[in-house]
């Protein structure tokens, strides 16, 4: 498993071909912060090493490229942390299911897998805010549906997404208010499913009508199937995105500080857009920001 | 006055190119004993299995109280009967093996009646009473709802004859059944079988215990090799063999 | 020679309940060994009891909350129901299977040859997500003549459901599995079982239904419970599927919460608990079938 | 009576290999049935195979194109180490817990209960979570006087590599079922052959591995099969832990490319050789095991 | 001149409050033949197991070559014996079984050699050219590469003494060695039985052919229910039996 460890640089991007430059050149081009380096716990800073643990099954967040390196959005962002931070980035390929045992027993320093901030999680594990993402619903090219901005469009009909989603919670709180009802209409028929793929797999096979997930990771999906699926809608409720760490951890507010020097000096702002996620960007990075539902 | 009830006729049989039994013809009078003694391996056991077809042969013809065992004429030309015919002409021989061969897993009781029920569809009640009577014939009143292992070897083999004999068979096959006991169990057995030649029950018994064949057997059959190398009285073929292979064997087992 | 006989005559001409001439009896081995690791074994299994019930890292408050949720109690009963519907579906399939690799049909030989083989090559998982997305890959069933008209024709996804899908994948895997075992315990009944009930003229089906199985149950029983042990955790792939078992319910629940160890716990007692009351009941089957 | 032994004397006089009397010759049943259902099996399965080759969902150039790639093909390496290196220890231990399950010994034969009811009961998916983060529960490893002063420490993250993880938490599991199907195996063999190795004056264990474990064999190989082809796709569980074997290469791969079906074709290709090459490899030693 | 080989002592056991073997007490002059037989059940085996301590004797002593076997003295008390020292002690003792127990997984010279070389440690050269002339001495020596399973019985049997000797003991056990065998293979086991007695093998034999007894034995025992009834020259014991339980058994048995 050693040869998932990899230098903050030396790959392209694969997905983008915009201005700028490639994200690999994007970083190197970042400066070290040597007040930010001399704050970091002392066995990192010894090591030089973060350990981070990112689920590769979900892109374009975090995923293995042709050559079987990581890749993805989230990744650029933690290595660009690193860079700032003058250290290396090793990337732990972890399922979700280990990942927050692997946060607590300190086999990683840091879990990434586009991981929602809530407040319930921000109980039991640290999170610093990188992205404020929204949400995106796609369906069959031959779908008849449109349009898709309120969830009460949905009821009734048959909705994929992944296990761990805010999109459960949104699903629920419409069943629990009985929003459906009132419209004399069936509830959402939620299908929650493990990995994006398999949700979205659902939705071009017919199984399920509408694939609900995070913008990033259904706009992936829409390029990936070649002309089979369609962006049919989204849901603005903007939520934070970012890497988890163990309650209290040192580093924590120290990669909240690197996020907030990587958007002042612009590469934050670089690295999304070769992502095409703009839109998403955030002005403050933010450690466990409060309020945030769900 | 009596009838042919078994009638062997040119039975060859091949295991893999072998000769396990070869051109044997013999037949048995209705109510009469045959025993059929010989060294290992010379084919008895293959021969009584092929008479209820168990065991079928390669060439050659076994009726039984005139009807072909195993073989039905289609538009005059013989067919190899398919299993579930046979089963139903099995259903008038009862077998009794060297190894008992009992249903662990069923009682004395249970025993008896699985074929009666299951095959002949008789009545519980009517099987059991059939049942019931048998073992007291056989001296096993008492252990109806014994389980086999709960038996000696001699009192196994008796409840195998009984078994037998509730499916009322016209012919009882014996093959070596005191051959796996005890010498002090052998005669309870034997006893038992000696009592069945009595009724007049048809036998074909292959033992190696010459006293019995002495006394019960009406003809008495040598084999070896797969054949039939001597036939005749028990007297004649026991006491005055005429040939030598046969005084050889003998001269071992007496 | 005489004296032999003569002192042996004394002891024969006791009566029946006689004395008995006490013999030399040796002192018995102690095992003072056994008793110390007996001790030490003991101390070890509580020590680690109390350090598994007083670390905090197993939080076993939240356990406690999540232990009786009614999500996890309903995932429960579906891992029970798909338990026993596939390991119906295994067994009595895998029967079938079995019979025919032994049957001297060449084309029934060969066929379950071949469901074997390819039943047990591939991944269970596999056969799930291909159950379920059959409708990928042939958008209706129909039944007709090969290359003419079809006589009946549905839709896919109406006719396999989640739930057929699931008991398909892993039923039909269980059962090659299940068809080795049963083919074994079948070759383990001695050949003069057979030979006995054909003698009574039974048929065939009846010899296998009455004679063999119940004597080839002994050596079935202890494979199958590993199986039936294997299929009570192995329900939890049907997740692929969106299918919520026990697993799969803690598993969404902490990926809301994030208290992902108590909730593997919570998944375990329960499993701890459903492999236990199974195991009780194949020892006491195992029990009656090895009495006689 | 005469006329009988006159006419069994003409045959047995002649020869050895005297010219056999021909008796009825019955035709042999035919089974026309029987090609008929061979014809249209093998069609049926013709009809399939054309069905499957030719239907694009399928996608049969992206299988050709993934086959072996060296990511597939790293993942197939991976999953026969981990096999070969679990189902080793499964065996080796297995063997152990089998025998102290058969054991007078109270102790040992209590332990060896404990250990199967539990192992078999926890799934291998939480036991692979759990020894994989060990560290969590408990961050460092010490050996010493409970209570009292620890002799040896060590951090527990760097003696539980990802790949020890895995190999305790499939093994460990494996060694549960594998004890099972040996304790059969091992009463399955007469006990007059203990009895004669025993009055040869073997001791104990020189017993079991020259005279008992060697005949138990015919019994435990088609189990053990089973298990091992298992064992060869529950491998796939250890993705959980960061282990990228066979069937999580593919879905790496088609978790970016979105080709799901071809992907696990190619899982699937690869899985059918290799059980395969086993199933060959299993019938071999079974029948040099049946062979006396 | 004879000196006591074996001297059993006042031997009880018992199976689960059953007496099997109860109070016997006998000896066996080295060199002697012994033979015991009895009824099914009367404790033959247990006592012959007992011997060499496949059964632990509840009671009682048994001393072979003077040494007690299964019981060792630690400050003048009598310990029972760890199960590996007795491994040593059985050594010295051959014991042929019933079913003959030949390890099917071995060819005929790899049972023959597998006490010699993995328990005496024996050189594999030497222990294989003791086994050869044995099987020489029994009449097989064209059969070393067999598997068991290509032999009839009488030759499976015939191994399994050969194999016995091939440890060299001192004494030799039989269990009913021709019991399971076909009524003319029992005589080649016989004739290699008399031929090993004539070499001066001292032999304790459990059998039920009474003509054996008669010809080779020094001592008849009869036992019935666990204990020794009658003992005494072959003569007196079978011709002229004191005990009526002893003559009921002879007619029933001869
Ligand atoms: N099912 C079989 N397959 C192959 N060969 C067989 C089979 N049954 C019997 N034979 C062979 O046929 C020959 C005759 O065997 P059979 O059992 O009829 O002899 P037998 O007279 O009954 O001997 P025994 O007294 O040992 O029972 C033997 O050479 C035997 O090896
Ligand atoms: N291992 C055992 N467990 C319980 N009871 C036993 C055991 N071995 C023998 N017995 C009982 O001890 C008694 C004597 O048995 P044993 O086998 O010594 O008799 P035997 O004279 O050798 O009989 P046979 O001629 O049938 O071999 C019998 O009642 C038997 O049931
Ligand atoms: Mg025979
Ligand atoms: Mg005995």
């Amino acid at each position: 498993s050693n040869q998932d460890s990899e230098g903050p640089s030396n790959q392209k991007p694969s997905s983008t071909t915009e201005s700028g430059g490639s994200s690999n050149s994007i970083i190197s081009k970042i400066k070290t912060d040597k007040s930010l380096h001399n704050k970091l716990p002392s066995k990192i800073a010894s090591s030089g090493v973060i350990n981070v643990g990112a689920d590769p099954g979900s892109p374009p967040d975090e995923y293995k490229d042709e050559n079987g390196n990581f890749a993805g959005w989230e990744v650029d962002l933690a290595k660009a942390v690193g860079k700032t931070m003058g250290v290396k980035i090793k990337f732990t390929p972890l399922q979700f299911d280990s990942l927050i045992p692997s946060l607590q027993s300190k086999r990683i320093n840091m879990a990434i897998g586009q991981m929602g901030v809530t407040e319930q999680r921000e109980t039991i594990i640290d999170q610093v805010a990188w992205l404020a993402g929204n949400e995106l619903f796609a369906a069959r090219t031959d779908s008849s549906l449109k349009n898709i901005t309120k969830l009460t469009q949905l009821c009734g009909i048959n909705v994929a997404t992944t296990r761990g989603s805010r999109e459960q919670e949104f699903a629920k709180d419409v069943k629990d208010k009985k929003k459906c009802e009132k419209l004399n209409k069936e509830p959402i028929n939620l299908h929650v499913f493990n990995g994006a793929d398999q949700a979205a797999h659902s939705v071009t096979n017919g199984r399920t009508d509408v694939f609900w997930l995070g913008s990033t990771a259904v706009s992936y999906f829409v390029k990936q199937s070649n002309g089979k699926a369609k962006i049919v809608g989204h849901y603005t409720d903007k939520a934070y995105i970012g890497p988890g760490f163990s309650k209290n951890s040192k580093l924590s507010p120290l990669v909240k500080q690197a996020i907030q020097k990587l958007i002042d000096g612009g590469s934050y702002a670089l690295l999304l857009k070769n992502w095409g996620l703009k839109d998403s960007a955030i002005a403050n990075a933010q450690l466990n920001p409060t309020g945030t539902p769900k | 006055m009596t009838s042919r009830l078994v009638d062997v006729k040119h039975v060859t049989k091949l295991f893999a190119d072998e000769y396990a039994v070869r051109d044997v013809s013999l037949h048995v009078d209705s109510g009469e004993v045959l025993c059929i003694i010989g060294p290992s391996g010379s084919g008895k056991s293959t021969l009584l299995n092929c008479i209820n077809c168990l065991v079928r042969p390669d060439s050659g013809s076994i009726s039984v109280d005139g009807e072909l065992i195993g073989i039905e004429y289609r538009n005059g030309t013989p067919y190899e009967m398919t299993e579930r015919s046979i089963c139903f002409q099995r259903r008038k021989m009862g077998m009794v093996f060297q190894q008992f061969n009992l249903f662990p897993h069923m009682t004395v009781m249970q025993n008896l009646c699985e074929g009666p029920i299951r095959v002949l569809h008789e009545g519980r009640a009517e099987a059991q009473s059939r049942a019931a009577s048998l073992l007291g014939q056989v001296g096993l009143g008492d252990k109806a709802d014994s389980y086999p292992s709960e038996l000696s070897g001699g009192q196994q083999q008796r409840v195998a004859i009984a078994r037998a004999l509730n499916m009322q068979p016209d012919l009882m096959l014996f093959d070596e059944p005191t051959s796996a006991l005890d010498p002090e169990l052998v005669g309870e057995v034997l006893y038992a079988m000696k009592e069945l030649a009595r009724t007049g029950m048809t036998m074909v018994v292959v033992t190696h215990e010459m006293g019995f064949a002495r006394e019960v057997a009406d003809n008495v059959v040598f084999m070896a090799e797969g054949r039939v190398i001597e036939e005749g009285s028990p007297a004649r073929v026991l006491d005055t063999p005429s040939n030598p292979r046969t005084k050889d064997f003998l001269s071992k087992v007496l | 020679m005489n004296d032999r006989a003569d002192n042996v005559t004394a002891a024969a001409t006791s009566d029946e309940g006689g004395q008995l001439t006490p013999g030399l009896v040796p002192v018995k081995r102690k095992h003072p060994g056994q008793w110390a690791a007996t001790l030490v074994a003991t101390v070890l299994i509580i020590l680690i009891a109390i350090s598994v019930s007083t670390n905090p890292g197993f939080e076993w408050p939240v356990v406690g909350q999540y232990l009786f949720d009614v999500r996890i109690l309903e995932g429960l009963l579906k891992t029970l129901e798909l338990t026993v519907i596939a390991m119906a579906i295994g067994l009595v399939l895998g029967t079938l299977l079995a019979l025919m690799r032994l049957s001297n049909n060449r084309l029934l030989n060969v066929l379950s040859w071949l469901y074997i083989w390819f039943f047990r090559s591939i991944p269970p998982l596999v056969q799930l997500i291909f159950w379920y997305n059959f409708a990928a890959l042939y958008q209706t069933l129909k039944i007709g003549i090969p290359f003419g008209p079809s006589l009946l024709e549905a839709n896919t996804n109406s006719i396999i459901s989640p739930f057929t899908a699931a008991i398909l994948g892993l039923g039909l895997a269980q059962a090659a599995y299940t068809a080795e075992v049963i083919r074994g315990g079948i070759l383990s009944v001695p050949r003069g079982q057979f030979l006995a009930a054909r003698a009574v003229g039974m048929p065939g089906a009846l010899i296998m239904r009455r004679i063999i199985l119940p004597q080839s149950m002994k050596v079935i029983i202890p494979p199958i419970g590993n199986e039936v042990i294997s299929m009570i955790k192995n329900t939890s792939l049907v997740s692929v599927i969106s299918f919520a078992e026990l697993l799969y319910s803690a598993q969404l629940i902490y990926s809301r919460t994030y208290q992902t160890i108590p909730l593997l716990i919570v998944a375990c007692i329960w499993y701890l608990v459903v492999v236990s009351l199974f195991t009780l009941g194949q020892s006491f089957v195992e029990r009656k079938y090895r009495e006689r």
